[in-house]
C-alpha cells in the first residue's frame, strides 16, 4: 500500500520534472524517475501481505515437483508482476538510453541541450 | 494453417543475422533483409489464401505449450491476414524505396526496419495486452531510433519530442496494465473480454490509461504537436512506415482493445476521433510545408477511422459493416499517403507551392493526382465507398452532428489538397525537370499505386458488387489513357465512334419517357461537340480520356438503377469534369472553387440520397421515380446539391469562374451538356418528391423564387462583363434560373417548359460557345473590347452568334420564343404574375448583353491587329452547322420537340385537357387562362415578311456601292485610328448607373469572408503547435484529463 | 379561305396600315412644327421621303448586315402587325393573328430592334451603337410595366389572346380595359411613351442633334425602308395598344380613331417634356409605373 | 506563468486521476487463479521452482524474446545514432590506482558471479537479464579503470547476434519439435530431476543466451554512449 502510494508519487514528481526542467538530460531523468514509479507500482501491486517470494526453497516448501506446487500456492506473492517489472525495466532501460543517444545528438547538431531551443518546426 | 510465429521468427532472425553477416558483405545482409520482408509478405500472404477461417478462437496460436489465460496467444484470422498482408507489402515497398539510403547508412538501421515491422506483426497478431505493450515498445523504439535516419537538427527535435510524447503514452499504458490486473487477475484479451466490465471506478480508470494510452499513440488533435514534426523532418521514407505501419498496427490494436471498454467510452473516443479529424483537416488549410501538411492529413485519417470504430457502435450495423468502412478509409490512406510521402522524397520540394515542378513529368503527375483524388474520396477508391457507407450510417441513424462535422472536414480536406493538386499541374517556366529518379524508389510508386488501384477494383467489384456497366467511365478512361499517343483526329473519331455504339448499344430506343429526352441533352449533345476539340494540331495529352469518361458518367446517370450507383456516376461526373476544368491554362483557382461546391453539393446529394427510400434494383431510376416517393427532408437535401450543380443564385460563385478558365471547347459542354445533369438531377428529386412538395407548397414556392433571381441577376451581371466567355457563362446561369423556375411550378406546363428550355438551352448555348471557341483560337484574347469587326474575317461565326442569340433572347421565329411563351404562360397559368414579371425584366435584359456579344464582337470597327484573322477550322463549324440545322428545324417543326416533352412529362404530371395540338397549333385553354402559338406559321409568316423587303431592296438597290471599314461619317470628317471609335469597352455604363447597385458582390464577398474567416481560425489554431516538446506534453496530459472529465470517468 | 386569299387581304390590311402609319407620322411632325412656332412640313411629306429616297441612285453599304439591317427593321414592323388582329370580326384584318397570342407580339417587336442593332453595328459609326445601347437599355426599363400590365390583362381576362381580349371589352365603353383596369392602362400608357421614343425618352435617337442613333450610316433605299417601317410600326404598337386597353375596333373607322388618339396622347407628351438622361428614364420605368403595373396584378388578385 | 499555472493543474489532476487507484487499494490475502495457475504449474509442469522464472522464460516468454528484442533495438539505436569514429581518439582519464588494482582482482570474479546467475535462473533469484547486466558491469569496471580497454566490436557482435538467433531457434525447436502451439516450450529438453542445474528443459540454456546477449549489448551500448560522448 505504502509502495503503492511511494510509486503514484514518484510519477507525479516525474511528470513534473519532465513538464518543468529545461535540460534535456533533467528531462530524461524525469521520464527515469516516472519509470521507477511505474516499477514500484508493479511490484506493489503483486505483493500479498505476509508471503514470501514466488520461488520454492525450503522455506516454502520441501516437496518436489507438482506436490511443491500445491504447498507453495499458498505461501508465495504472485510472480506475474514481477515477470512484468521485469521487462517494464529492460524496456525502460532501452528508451532512456535512446533518449540519451538523442540527447547527446542534439547537443551536437543544435549546441545546446536546452528543450526550448528546438522548437523551429511549429504551427 | 500458417503459424503466426514464423513471422516472428523471421523478423527476429533477420534482425539478429544482419549485424553478423554484414562484416562479410552489405550485400549480403541486403539480401538477407529483402528475404525476410518477402517472407513475411509470402507468410501474410498465404494465410490469406488459406479457406479456413472460421471463428475467431479457432485461428489462434498459443506459445509454450500451454492454453490461453496461461501463455501469450496470437490470432491470426481473416482480418490480421489482410492487415499483415497490408503491412508487410509496404515494409517490403519501403525497404526496396530507402534501398539506396540502406545501403550506405550502418547496419543497424537494416536491423531497425526489420524490427519496426516485428513491432507492427506483434501488435497486430498478439492476443494479451501486456504482450502487446512490448510490441508496442519495439515499434516505437524502432521508430524513434529510425528517425535518426536524417540528422538534421530538425530531424532530432521531432525524434525526442516524439519519444516524450511515446514514452509518456507507455507510461500510462503501463499503469494501465498493471492495476487491470490487479482487477481482473488476466492479461489474456479473450478472458478479460469474457469477464465482462467491472464497476470499480479505479478498474475504469486503468481502462482509460490504457485506451488513452494508444489513442495519444495515434496522435490525436490537439495532443500532436511532435507527430506533425516528425512527419515534417523524418526522412520521407520513415514518414511514410510512420503514417501507414505504425497507425496500421496502433490502429488495430485499439480495435482490439474496444470490447473491454464500458459502453460510456465509445461516445468520447469518437467525439475524440471526430474532432482531431475536423481540425487536423481545418488547420491544415494553412499549411505550406508539404511534409506537415502529409501528416495533418494523417492524422485527420486516423482520427476518422477511430470515429468509426468507436462511433457507430450504438448503430445498428454489424460487426463487419464498421470494419469494411473502417477498412476503406485504411487502405486508402495507406496506399495514398505512403505515395505521397514518396513522392515528396522524390522531388524533394518543401513547400506545396514549389511542387509545380511536377507539371513538368506527367507520370509523377498523374500518381500525384491518383493519390490527391484517392485521398479526397472520390471513386472509385475504397474511401469513397467508405464515405458513403459512413454517411448512411450517420443520417440514416440521425446523427446530424456527427454527419456535419464528418462532412465539413472532408470539406476542408479537399481544400487543401486539391489546391495542392493545382499547385501542382500550374506551369511554371522556372522550374527544372527532376533529374534524378532513382529506380528502386520508382518502383515502389508504381507498385504501391498498382496495388492500391487493385485493391479498389476488388472493393469495387466484389463487395459492392456494381454492374460493370457503371465502371465503364472508368475503363472508357483507362481505354483513351493507353491510346492517347495517337493524333487528335484519330482519338476524336475514335471517340465519337466509341460513344455512338455505346449509345447504339444501351440507349437508342431503350430509354423511355424523360430518359430519352436527356439522352438525347447529355450523349447527343456533347458527341456533337467531340469535333469541336479536333482542330488543336498538338496531341493534347490527357484530354480525351478524361472527356469520354465524362460522357460516358453523363450517359451512366441515366442507367444508375441504386442509389449507390447514381452516386457513383455522379461523383466519376463530378471528378472528370474537375480535372477537365483543371487543363485550363490559368484555371487553378476556378478548378478548385469548381470542385469545393461540387463537393458540398455531392455531400448534400448523398445525405438526400440515404434519406430517401431505396430505388429499386434492376431498373433506371427516372423511370420509375414517381414511384418512390421521398420526404422533403430528402428532397431538400437532393434538391440544393443538384442547385449547385445548376448554378442557381448564391451557390453560383463557381460557374462564371470556371466557365470561362477552362479551356473553351470544354466550357461550351459545361454549359451546354453538364449543367444538364443537373437539370437531369433537379426533376428526379422533383419527380420524387412530387406528393411532399405539393403538399407543402412553400419550398417549391421559394425554388420557383430562386430561378426567378437567378435567371435575374444572372442577366444583369452578363451585361457588364467584358470578358465574352464570362458573359456567356453568367447567360447560361440565367438561363438555368428559367428552368428551375419552370419546374418550380410543379405542373404540366411548368415541367414541359423547363424542358423544352434545357432542350434548346443545349443548342443554342453549344452553338454560341463553339462560335466564341474560334474568335478566342483566332484572335488570342476573351476581351471583347479587344475584338471588332470580325464578320468579315470569320462570316460563318457571325451566322452562328446571330442564330443563337436570336434563339436565346426567344424573338421569333426561332425555337427560344418558344421557351418563353411555355415559361410566362406556365407561370401566369399557376398564379405566378410576379415571377413571370421578373422574368420578364430578365429576358429584356438578355437584349443588352446579346447584343454586346454580337456587336462588340462582329461588329464596329475592326481591329488592326486582327487585319489577318481567319475563319474558325472546320472542325468548330461542324459542331455550330449541326446545331444550326437542329434550331432551324425545331423552329420550324416545334411539334417534334414540344410533342415528345409533353409526353414524356405526362407519365408524371397528366397532360391537362387544355392543352392541345392542332397541328403546329399549340392552344392553352385553361379555364385562368388562354393563349396559343403556332411555330411553324411563325416562320412561315416571318419568312414572308423578310423576303418581301428584301426582294425589293435588291430590286431597288441593285447598285450598291460597297466601302471600306472605316468609311464613316464622323462629324463631318475621317477618324485618324477609326478603331478607336469601336463602341465596346463598358457598353453600358448608364446601365451600370441606373442598376449597377444591384451587383455590388455580395454574394462573392460573403464567400471570401468565409473563406477568409476559416483560415483564420486554422491559423489561431495552429499556433497551439508551438515547437516546444514540453508544451506537446503538457498538450497531451490535459488530452487525456480533459477527456477524462467531461467523459466523468470516474 | 385559300392561302392565295388570305395572303391578299393580308396586303391589302398592310397597305392600309402602312399608309395611315405614314400619314400619322406626317401629321405629328406637323403638330411637332407648330408647338415649335414652325410652319412644318405637309402631312403627306414621309410619303415624298420614301419615294425620294428610294429613287436615289448611289447606295453606301458597309457589308451584309449592314444591308439585311433595314429588311429586319421592316420584317420586325410588318410582322408586328401581321401579327395583331386590327379590327374585331374583320376578315381582312385579322391578319394571320392565329399565330399567337400577345406574347408573340410583344417579342416580335424585338426582331426588327434586333436586325437594326445589328445592320447599324455593322456600319462601324460609334453612334449608331451608341443609340443602340441607350435604346436597348430603355427598352429593358419600359418593358416591366408593359410587361406587368399585360399580366394583369391576363390575370383580369384569363386570356392572351388578343381577339379574346378584345372581345371581352364589347358592349359598353365602360368595359373597356382603360376603366375596369386603370392602373394596368396607366403604366401602360407610360410606357408606350418610353416606345415612340419620343420625349422624355429620345435620347435614343436624339433627334434635335448631331445625326445619332440606329439608322446614322443609312441612306438611299435603306432610309426609304426605314421610314415605311417607322409608319408600319409605330401604327402597329397603337394597334396593340387600343386591342389591349381601348376596346379593340369592331370597324376600319373607329380603329383609326382610336389609334390617331392614343398616338396624341405620347405626341402631347413628347412635346411637353424635356429629355431624360438613359439612367433617369431607366429609373424612372422602374419607380412608379412599375409599381402601378404590379399594383394592377395585385388589385386583380384580390 | 499561464503554463506554470498550467503544469500545476495537470498535476493535480493527475494526482486526482491516480486517487481512486489509491484509495481503493486493497492488499489481497490471496493468490488469483492465474497466479496460482504459474506457481503451481512451475513446480508441477515444468519442473523449475522459480515460479518467476518459469512465467517469465517459458509462460509469457514472447515478451521475454520481445524484451531482448527491445535491449537488442536499444543498442542498435544507440549504435545507429552515435556511429563509432574511430579516427577521434576518446581521451579519457587515467584511472586511480585503486580503481585499476581493484578492477583487476574484480572483474574476473564479477564475471564468474554473472555467468552463475544466469545458469542458474531456475533456480534461484536472478537469471539472463541480471547476470547479464552484471556481465557489463564488469566490462564497465574495466572500461573506467583501463584508459586503452577497448573492446573487440566484432566479438560483441558476434556475441549478440548468435546468442539471440539461438534464442529464436530454440524458440523454433519447441515449435518444430512439440507442435503448432509450442514456441519457446522449453520441454523438448528433459526436464530433468528437480532442483539440478540442468533442469526445467532448455530454460537454462535460454537464460544463458538471454545473459550472453544481455551482457553483450549493455557493454555494446557503453561503448557507444562513452566514445561518442567523450569527443567534445
Amino acid at each position: 500500500m505504502i509502495i503503492l502510494i511511494h510509486g503514484l508519487m514518484l510519477i507525479i514528481i516525474g511528470i513534473w520534472a519532465m513538464l518543468t526542467r529545461k535540460n534535456l538530460i533533467r528531462i530524461i531523468i524525469g521520464f527515469a524517475i516516472v519509470d521507477t514509479g511505474i516499477n514500484l507500482v508493479l511490484v506493489a501491486i503483486g505483493y500479498i501481505k505476509g508471503k514470501t517470494a514466488p520461488i520454492i526453497n525450503d522455506a516454502v516448501s520441501t516437496a518436489q515437483g507438482a506436490a511443491a506446487g500445491m504447498q507453495a500456492v499458498d505461501k508465495v506473492v504472485d510472480p506475474v508482476p514481477s515477470a512484468l517489472v521485469l521487462t517494464a525495466i529492460v524496456i525502460g532501460l532501452a528508451v532512456t538510453a535512446l533518449m540519451l543517444a538523442y540527447a547527446i545528438r542534439m547537443h551536437k547538431t543544435g549546441r545546446s541541450l536546452n528543450i526550448d531551443d528546438f522548437e523551429e518546426q511549429k504551427w | 494453417m500458417v503459424n503466426p510465429l514464423y513471422l516472428i521468427a523471421v523478423f527476429l532472425a533477420g534482425a539478429f543475422l544482419v549485424p553478423f553477416v554484414d562484416k562479410a558483405d552489405r550485400r549480403i545482409s541486403l539480401g538477407i533483409f529483402y528475404l525476410a520482408l518477402a517472407a513475411s509478405v509470402g507468410l501474410s500472404l498465404a494465410r490469406l489464401m488459406q479457406a479456413d477461417f472460421t471463428a475467431m478462437t479457432e485461428s489462434q496460436v498459443f506459445t509454450a505449450g500451454f492454453g490461453a489465460p496461461l501463455s501469450i496467444a496470437l490470432g491470426f484470422g481473416f482480418k490480421e491476414a489482410i492487415l499483415l498482408s497490408f503491412v508487410n507489402i509496404m515494409g517490403l515497398l519501403a525497404g526496396l524505396y530507402l534501398a539506396k539510403r540502406l545501403a550506405r547508412e550502418s547496419v543497424q538501421s537494416i536491423s531497425l526496419l526489420l524490427l519496426l515491422l516485428l513491432g507492427a506483426n506483434g501488435l497486430i497478431l498478439t492476443r494479451d495486452i501486456f504482450n502487446g505493450f512490448v510490441f508496442l515498445e519495439i515499434l516505437s523504439i524502432a521508430t524513434y531510433a529510425l528517425i535518426g535516419l536524417k540528422s538534421s537538427k530538425n530531424a532530432m527535435a521531432a525524434g525526442f519530442k516524439y519519444m516524450l510524447a511515446g514514452g509518456l503514452a507507455s507510461s500510462f499504458f503501463l499503469i494501465g496494465i498493471a492495476f487491470a490486473y490487479r482487477y481482473t487477475g488476466t492479461l489474456n484479451i479473450d478472458t478479460w473480454i469474457n469477464m465482462g466490465v467491472l464497476m470499480s471506478p479505479g478498474y475504469r480508470i486503468a481502462l482509460y490509461l490504457i485506451i488513452m494510452a494508444i489513442v495519444i499513440e495515434l496522435k490525436p488533435f490537439p495532443a500532436n504537436g511532435w507527430a506533425l514534426d516528425v512527419y515534417q523532418s523524418a526522412h520521407s521514407g520513415i514518414a511514410a512506415v510512420i503514417s501507414t505501419i505504425n497507425t496500421g498496427a496502433l490502429l488495430f490494436f485499439f480495435y482490439k482493445l474496444l470490447p473491454l471498454l464500458p459502453a460510456e467510452f465509445m461516445p468520447l473516443l469518437a467525439g475524440a476521433g471526430l474532432i482531431s479529424f475536423f481540425f487536423s483537416n481545418l488547420v491544415a488549410l494553412r499549411q505550406k510545408n508539404a511534409g506537415r501538411l502529409l501528416g495533418y492529413s494523417s492524422t485527420a485519417q486516423t482520427g476518422l477511422i477511430i470515429f468509426v470504430l468507436t462511433g457507430l457502435s450504438g448503430f445498428n450495423l454489424s460487426q463487419s459493416s464498421i470494419l469494411m468502412i473502417a477498412a476503406g478509409l485504411f487502405v486508402t490512406n495507406f496506399f495514398a499517403k505512403s505515395g505521397l510521402f514518396w513522392l515528396a522524397g522524390l522531388i524533394k520540394k518543401e513547400t506545396t507551392k514549389s511542387w509545380s515542378v511536377l507539371s513538368k513529368n506527367s507520370l509523377l503527375l498523374a500518381l500525384f493526382g491518383i493519390f490527391i483524388l484517392a485521398l479526397t474520396g472520390f471513386p472509385p477508391f475504397p474511401s469513397f465507398f467508405a464515405k458513403v457507407e459512413l454517411v448512411r450510417a450517420l443520417a440514416g441513424n440521425g446523427a446530424w452532428v456527427s454527419l456535419s462535422a464528418l462532412l465539413a472536414g472532408s470539406l476542408l480536406e479537399a481544400v487543401y489538397l486539391l489546391r495542392w493538386l493545382g499547385f501542382a499541374v500550374k506551369k511554371n517556366e522556372e522550374d527544372a525537370l527532376i533529374e534524378t529518379m532513382p529506380i528502386p524508389k520508382l518502383v515502389s510508386l508504381m507498385f504501391g499505386t498498382v496495388l492500391m488501384i487493385l485493391v479498389s477494383l476488388l472493393i469495387t467489384t466484389k463487395v459492392y458488387h456494381l454492374s460493370s456497366g457503371m465502371m465503364y467511365p472508368l475503363m472508357a478512361f483507362l481505354a483513351f489513357m493507353i491510346i492517347d499517343f495517337l493524333p487528335m483526329k484519330t482519338k476524336g473519331f475514335i471517340a465519337i465512334g466509341l460513344i455512338a455504339y455505346w449509345g447504339w448499344m444501351f440507349f437508342w430506343g431503350k430509354l423511355l419517357g424523360i430518359g430519352s429526352l436527356f439522352g438525347i441533352i447529355l450523349i447527343g449533345g456533347s458527341l456533337v461537340q467531340i469535333f469541336g476539340f479536333m482542330h488543336y494540331k498538338d496531341n493534347k495529352a490527357g484530354l480525351f480520356p478524361l472527356l469520354v469518361m465524362l460522357i460516358f458518367s453523363l450517359g451512366n446517370l441515366l442507367q444508375a438503377c441504386t442509389k449507390l450507383e447514381f452516386f457513383l456516376t455522379w461523383e466519376f461526373m463530378t471528378l472528370s469534369s474537375y480535372l477537365l476544368i483543371l487543363r485550363g491554362k490559368h484555371a487553378q483557382k476556378a478548378a478548385l472553387t469548381y470542385i469545393l461546391f461540387s463537393l458540398s453539393g455531392a455531400y448534400l446529394i448523398l445525405t438526400g440520397l440515404v434519406l430517401s427510400p431505396s430505388f429499386y434494383h434492376k431498373i433506371p431510376v427516372y423511370l420509375l421515380s414517381d414511384m418512390i416517393q421521398m420526404g422533403l427532408p430528402a428532397a431538400i437535401f437532393l434538391g440544393i446539391g443538384f442547385l449547385i450543380k445548376l448554378g442557381a443564385l448564391g451557390v453560383h460563385i463557381w460557374l462564371p469562374e470556371s466557365y470561362t478558365e477552362a479551356e473553351d471547347e470544354f466550357t461550351s459542354i459545361m454549359s451546354s451538356v453538364l449543367s444538364k445533369a443537373g437539370v437531369f438531377g433537379l426533376l428526379i428529386v422533383l419527380i420524387m418528391a412530387k406528393d411532399a412538395l405539393v403538399a407543402n407548397g412553400l419550398i417549391t414556392g421559394a425554388l420557383g423564387w430562386l430561378g426567378a433571381l437567378t435567371a435575374f441577376f444572372g442577366a444583369l451581371m452578363a451585361v457588364f462583363q467584358e470578358d465574352v466567355k464570362k458573359l456567356l457563362a453568367y447567360s447560361s446561369m440565367s438561363q438555368l434560373g428559367y428552368i428551375i423556375m419552370g419546374f418550380a411550378l410543379m405542373s404540366h406546363l411548368g415541367w414541359v417548359s423547363g424542358l423544352y428550355l434545357a432542350f434548346n438551352h443545349l443548342f443554342f448555348k453549344a452553338l454560341i460557345f463553339m462560335a466564341i471557341t474560334g474568335v478566342i483560337l483566332r484572335t488570342g484574347t476573351r476581351n471583347m473590347y479587344e475584338m471588332g469587326g470580325l464578320i468579315k474575317k470569320m462570316p460563318i461565326s457571325f451566322i452562328s452568334v446571330l442564330m443563337g442569340i436570336i434563339a436565346v433572347s426567344g424573338v421569333p421565329p426561332l425555337s427560344g420564343f418558344g421557351s418563353k411563351w411555355f415559361i410566362y404562360t406556365s407561370l401566369i397559368e399557376q398564379g405566378h404574375y410576379f415571377q413571370a414579371g421578373l422574368a420578364f425584366f430578365a429576358s429584356a435584359i438578355a437584349f443588352l448583353y446579346l447584343y454586346r456579344l454580337i456587336h462588340t464582337v462582329f461588329l464596329g470597327q475592326a481591329k488592326p491587329a486582327q487585319k489577318d484573322v481567319k475563319e474558325a477550322p472546320i472542325w468548330l463549324i461542324i459542331p455550330q452547322a449541326v446545331f444550326i440545322m437542329v434550331i432551324m428545324g425545331i423552329s420550324m417543326f416545334p411539334n417534334y420537340i414540344t410533342k415528345p416533352i409533353s409526353s414524356a412529362v405526362s407519365g408524371f404530371i397528366t397532360k391537362p385537357d387544355w392543352l392541345s395540338w392542332t397541328g403546329y397549333n399549340i392552344t392553352l385553354a385553361s379555364p385562368v387562362l388562354h393563349g396559343n402559338w403556332n411555330g411553324n406559321l411563325v416562320m412561315m409568316v416571318t419568312m414572308g415578311v423578310f423576303g418581301i423587303p428584301l426582294v425589293w431592296l435588291l430590286l431597288v438597290n441593285a447598285r450598291v456601292q460597297k466601302v471600306k471599314q472605316f468609311n464613316i461619317v464622323f462629324a463631318a470628317e475621317r477618324p485618324d485610328k477609326p478603331w478607336t471609335t469601336h463602341f465596346a469597352h463598358n457598353m453600358f455604363a448608364h446601365y451600370k448607373k441606373a442598376l449597377g447597385w444591384l451587383i455590388t458582390p455580395k454574394i462573392t464577398e460573403f464567400w471570401n469572408n468565409v473563406t477568409e474567416w476559416t483560415h483564420s481560425i486554422a491559423a489561431t489554431l495552429s499556433y497551439i503547435y508551438t515547437g516546444n516538446g514540453q508544451t506537446y506534453l503538457l498538450h497531451i496530459f490535459m488530452y487525456v484529463l480533459v477527456i477524462f472529465i467531461i467523459g466523468g470517468v470516474r | 379561305m385559300s392561302f392565295a386569299t388570305k395572303l391578299m387581304l393580308s396586303f391589302l390590311s398592310l397597305g392600309v396600315i402602312t399608309i395611315w402609319g405614314l400619314t400619322l407620322n406626317g401629321i405629328v411632325a406637323k403638330i411637332f412644327a407648330r408647338v415649335q412656332g414652325r410652319l412644318g412640313p405637309p402631312f403627306w411629306q414621309p410619303f415624298i421621303d420614301i419615294i425620294k429616297n428610294n429613287a436615289k441612285r448611289t447606295t453606301v453599304s458597309h457589308g451584309i448586315m449592314f444591308y439585311l439591317g433595314p429588311v429586319f427593321r421592316i420584317a420586325g414592323g410588318i410582322g408586328t402587325y401581321m401579327f395583331i388582329p386590327a379590327v374585331l370580326g374583320s376578315v381582312m384584318f385579322s391578319n394571320y393573328s392565329v399565330s399567337g397570342d400577345v406574347f408573340l407580339v410583344m417579342y416580335f417587336i424585338f426582331f426588327g430592334q434586333l436586325g437594326m442593332a445589328l445592320g447599324a453595328g455593322e456600319g462601324g459609326h460609334p453612334y449608331s451603337a451608341i443609340g443602340v445601347a441607350r435604346g436597348l437599355a430603355q427598352m429593358t426599363a419600359f418593358e416591366v410595366p408593359f410587361a406587368l400590365s399585360v399580366i394583369s390583362l391576363a390575370v383580369q381576362y384569363h386570356t392572351l389572346n388578343i381577339t379574346e381580349i378584345v372581345m371581352a371589352q364589347q358592349g359598353s365603353i365602360l368595359n373597356w380595359t382603360l376603366f375596369t383596369n386603370p392602373l394596368a392602362v396607366i403604366a401602360a400608357m407610360i410606357a408606350m411613351l418610353g416606345m415612340t421614343m419620343y420625349n422624355p425618352f429620345s435620347v435614343v435617337i436624339a433627334p434635335q442633334e448631331t445625326p445619332i442613333g440606329p439608322p446614322t450610316e443609312y441612306s438611299a433605299s435603306f432610309l426609304g425602308l426605314l421610314a415605311t417601317n417607322r409608319g408600319i410600326f409605330n401604327a402597329a404598337k397603337l394597334v396593340l395598344f387600343m386591342n389591349l386597353y381601348f376596346g379593340g375596333a369592331t370597324n376600319i373607322i373607329s380603329m383609326l380613331v382610336k389609334t390617331f388618339a392614343i398616338y396624341m396622347f405620347s405626341v402631347f407628351v413628347g412635346v411637353a417634356f424635356p429629355r431624360f438622361k438613359t439612367e433617369d428614364s431607366i429609373r424612372f420605368f422602374l419607380k412608379v409605373p412599375a409599381l402601378l403595373g404590379a399594383l394592377a396584378i395585385v388589385v386583380w388578385l384580390i | 506563468m499561464i503554463k506554470y499555472l498550467l503544469i500545476a493543474l495537470v498535476l493535480i489532476g493527475m494526482g486526482w486521476l491516480f486517487l481512486p487507484l489509491a484509495t481503493e487499494y486493497f492488499t489481497p490475502t490471496q493468490l488469483n487463479n492465474l497466479a496460482a495457475n504459474y506457481v503451481y504449474g512451475s513446480a508441477a509442469d515444468l519442473n523449475m521452482p522459480n515460479a518467476v522464472t518459469s512465467v517469465v522464460v517459458t509462460y509469457r516468454g514472447l515478451d521475454t524474446l520481445g524484451e531482448v528484442t527491445v535491449l537488442f533495438l536499444a543498442t542498435a539505436g544507440v549504435g545507429f545514432f552515435l556511429k563509432r569514429k574511430n579516427s577521434i581518439k576518446s581521451k579519457r582519464r587515467h584511472g586511480s590506482e585503486i580503481l585499476k588494482s581493484g578492477a583487476d582482482l574484480l572483474a574476473p570474479l564479477i564475471i564468474l558471479f554473472g555467468i552463475y546467475i544466469f545458469t542458474h535462473g531456475h533456480l534461484t533469484p536472478g537469471g539472463g537479464f541480471p547476470g547479464g547486466v552484471v556481465l557489463a558491469s564488469a566490462f564497465l569496471l574495466l572500461l573506467m579503470a583501463q584508459e586503452h580497454f577497448t573492446f573487440s566490436h566484432s566479438v560483441i557482435q558476434f556475441t549478440e547476434s548468435l546468442s539471440g538467433i539461438a534464442y529464436v531457434f530454440i524458440g523454433l525447436a519447441g515449435l518444430l519439435l512439440l507442435g503448432l502451439n509450442h514456441f519457446l516450450d522449453p520441454r523438448w529438453l528433459n526436464l530433468g530431476q528437480w532442483g539440478k542445474l540442468f533442469s526445467a528443459g532448455a530454460v537454462p540454456l535460454i537464460y544463458s543466451f538471454i545473459g550472453l546477449k544481455v551482457g553483450s549489448e549493455m557493454s555494446g551500448m557503453l561503448d557507444s554512449l562513452q566514445s561518442d560522448g567523450g569527443d567534445e
